[in-house]
């Protein structure tokens, strides 16, 4: 009862404002555009310097030119507008985004973010624009698994990896449940086939 | 009459000293200006700091030159990649030196070097490990880190057209870091797609004015993979 | 659909409270937005901070505002113009609070305010009078002071053409202050003297992108004197 | 036989180097403009936002959308680019143009300036573009009477006035003489009909 990768990129896109302008970091994030109803009419940002960016180009659409931050072939919208990327970041900085969704490795009930670094010492460090965005709009939402592929939770009393961002992201969307996160603790705000007991357990932390 | 359009890759590269900082364009391949890397791998200079987002794609542009051992450091946001094996080899073995930077920090640091900004707060960064041994400061009730500027001796733009007089104008995201990184060299020089008249440009749209440019070169719309 | 067009001056500025810093672009009367400032005028708020490199030229728009005493104190680089009587009067008169800042740590103050950065060391100013208090630092042998970002409540911008998204271009020397202050405002209201289609403004030429733009209200081209 | 303005601006425009970026202040460095030969390829900054400043604009050619930084209306040469404030005063404060020509009150021996304020309790102070033009170029020249016209001298040991930059300037422009001015003191270039014993005794400096 759980919910796949597909339904909580639904899910995350139905909670998302009419009007936005959102950023969608790479990874499973990039599946909320597939589920953005025209009618909601969001603008997306991506980081390398663009606002209005479409869908993924294909076949003849694809240049070389025009890509997403994932340095992924994409198009352009009408109304579109390019910018470097000194200006493409304070654009972030500056808090013009509603709403950035990112993955991560854990999440804290403090609203810390890690999602660059296992923190493993033979590992090359790359951080790309993910501190960045990581403070870089009014609403940062996360969206990953529950659990690890070992069973721990990823949603921790305090990070373990190195942080992104201290503080920084406000809700969780998990496979599991919807959770709110920040200076007040965690709150589960919705459940996909689980209990609140079941969270508690699974995550050994006090879920309100 | 004044032009900075120069006959050849060559003549572009000229000059550039062993030892330098070089700012490279670019987010991944797109507006990384390829020939111009390939032209300063052929001129020779060696022992360099190379800024730029990326550390090579594959046995492209900056992976050539990290491949032709002639690359002390690299700083950059985002090194490791799908195709960055010739750095990541490099890494390993102890062969490059790494300042990971922040991308939006990266940006900005190189904007400060060319705007004559001694340092900034940023936000971006604090509390991590990028931030280690860096000054903080606490304004308005939220936290930053001070950062400083970048500049290079030599940049290497990568743009799309580009007039006699230095006036640069770019495509789509292939704009990335190069305008900055235009500001902020002692040498700045740009390959374009096209050499268009003085005045061709419209001058409400030119990206990057002549001022920051000493060099032009046409390099034809380069194609990379 | 998105439309950020507003049907007129009145709705435009609906809801700018009393005790706002508005922001007003301009380079003397080039890129000044008259008709948002004598909307504002007729909207009625008062007790007003305005940021604006200019205190108001002969009985023309900043001018208007503080003739009719809306406004507290003024922020701006050059009060002092050939026709600023209005605010000679006011100022000698100790009606008017006035704090002068360097046209170019002005610019770069506002930047900062919508670029998320918590201050910056400039150059400019270092041993004058208007450093006087201000933090000071030696980087890299050159003596800098520590600056502070600038935030409005209110933006009034006077750009050229927008469209429905609030993408803005501007015509010549006008665009001035505008872009900097259409980013650091709350709430940013830009008259353009044409509104057109979303996609008819070049996307490498937009200088605001829309996400910065509130709302866009067609005023035509004005012609102040 | 001391030079008049229009002598004078004729000078400092052989002195700029072939290919300069040259900014010029209000009033009388302005003439600098009429003196500048089209073999010498100098481009024009105006820190209102624009590089490739033409002459003024007379008749149908004045756009009040096109105007320099003293507000007069001006012409667009070929090749011009406009930018913001932001991007204008960056370029200055960068170091990005090789000369600047300012009037002044005063400037000292050892290059400070003073030409914003005449430090009159009753004057409304207003310092526009002056301390980032003292500080944005290569080399800041001045242009101005050796003597004021109370017959005290605009060369002094340090500034009465207050000041618009620190060891800022490199070269003073007089009617009398063209003298150096630095860390390293003041030192006579080149003299118009007056020697340097005149020049020490209108001065009361130890001039070289």
């Amino acid at each position: 009862m759980s919910l796949d990768r597909d339904a909580l990129a639904a899910r995350i896109a139905r909670d998302i404002p009419y009007g936005a302008y959102v950023n969608l970091g790479i990874g499973a994030p990039t599946l909320v555009a597939n589920h953005l109803e025209p009618a909601l009419d969001v603008i997306l940002h991506t980081e390398n310097g663009m606002l209005g960016m479409g869908p993924a180009a294909t076949g003849d659409d694809i240049d070389q030119d025009l890509i997403n931050a994932g340095k992924q072939p994409v198009t352009e919208l009408p109304g579109a507008a390019y910018f470097s990327q000194a200006d493409s970041f304070a654009m972030m900085r500056g808090g013009h985004l509603d709403v950035c969704v990112l993955g991560a490795y854990q999440v804290s009930v403090h609203g810390d973010l890690a999602n660059w670094h296992t923190g493993d010492p033979g590992a090359i460090p790359a951080v790309g624009g993910a501190m960045d965005l990581a403070i870089g709009a009014k609403a940062v939402w996360v969206m990953m698994d529950l659990l690890a592929k070992d069973g721990t939770a990823k949603l921790v009393q305090a990070c373990s990896y190195p942080l992104t961002g201290v503080g920084c992201v406000s809700r969780v969307y998990t496979d599991r449940a919807v959770i709110e996160v920040g200076s007040g603790g965690a709150r589960v705000l919705d459940t996909f086939g689980t209990t609140l007991d079941d969270l508690r357990e699974l995550t050994g932390l006090d879920l309100t | 009459m004044r032009n900075k359009v120069v006959s050849d890759l060559a003549a572009a590269l000229e000059g550039v000293a062993d030892g330098s900082t070089i700012l490279i364009g670019g987010f991944g391949l797109a507006g990384q200006p390829l020939a111009l890397i390939d032209a300063l791998l052929e001129q020779g200079a060696t022992d360099l700091t190379v800024v730029s987002n990326n550390a090579g794609n594959a046995e492209w542009g900056i992976a050539r030159l990290l491949q032709a051992g002639r690359v002390r450091k690299v700083v950059c946001s985002f090194p490791r990649q799908s195709d960055s094996y010739v750095f990541d080899e490099l890494y390993l073995a102890g062969k490059v030196e790494l300042e990971v930077v922040p991308q939006g920090n990266l940006a900005e640091r190189i904007r400060a070097g060319g705007a004559g900004i001694g340092g900034f707060y940023t936000p971006t960064g604090f509390g991590t490990l990028l931030a280690d041994g860096k000054e903080t400061r606490e304004i308005d009730g939220r936290m930053y880190v001070l950062e400083s500027p970048i500049r290079g001796d030599v940049a290497l733009i990568g743009a799309f057209r580009g007039d006699r007089l230095g006036n640069l104008v770019y495509r789509k995201t292939s704009r990335n870091f190069n305008p900055m990184m235009a500001t902020a060299a002692a040498l700045t020089i740009a390959s374009v797609a096209e050499v268009v008249e003085a005045g061709a440009l419209d001058p409400e749209a030119v990206v990057t004015p002549g001022i920051f440019v000493d060099r032009v070169v046409a390099v034809g719309q380069e194609e990379a993979a």
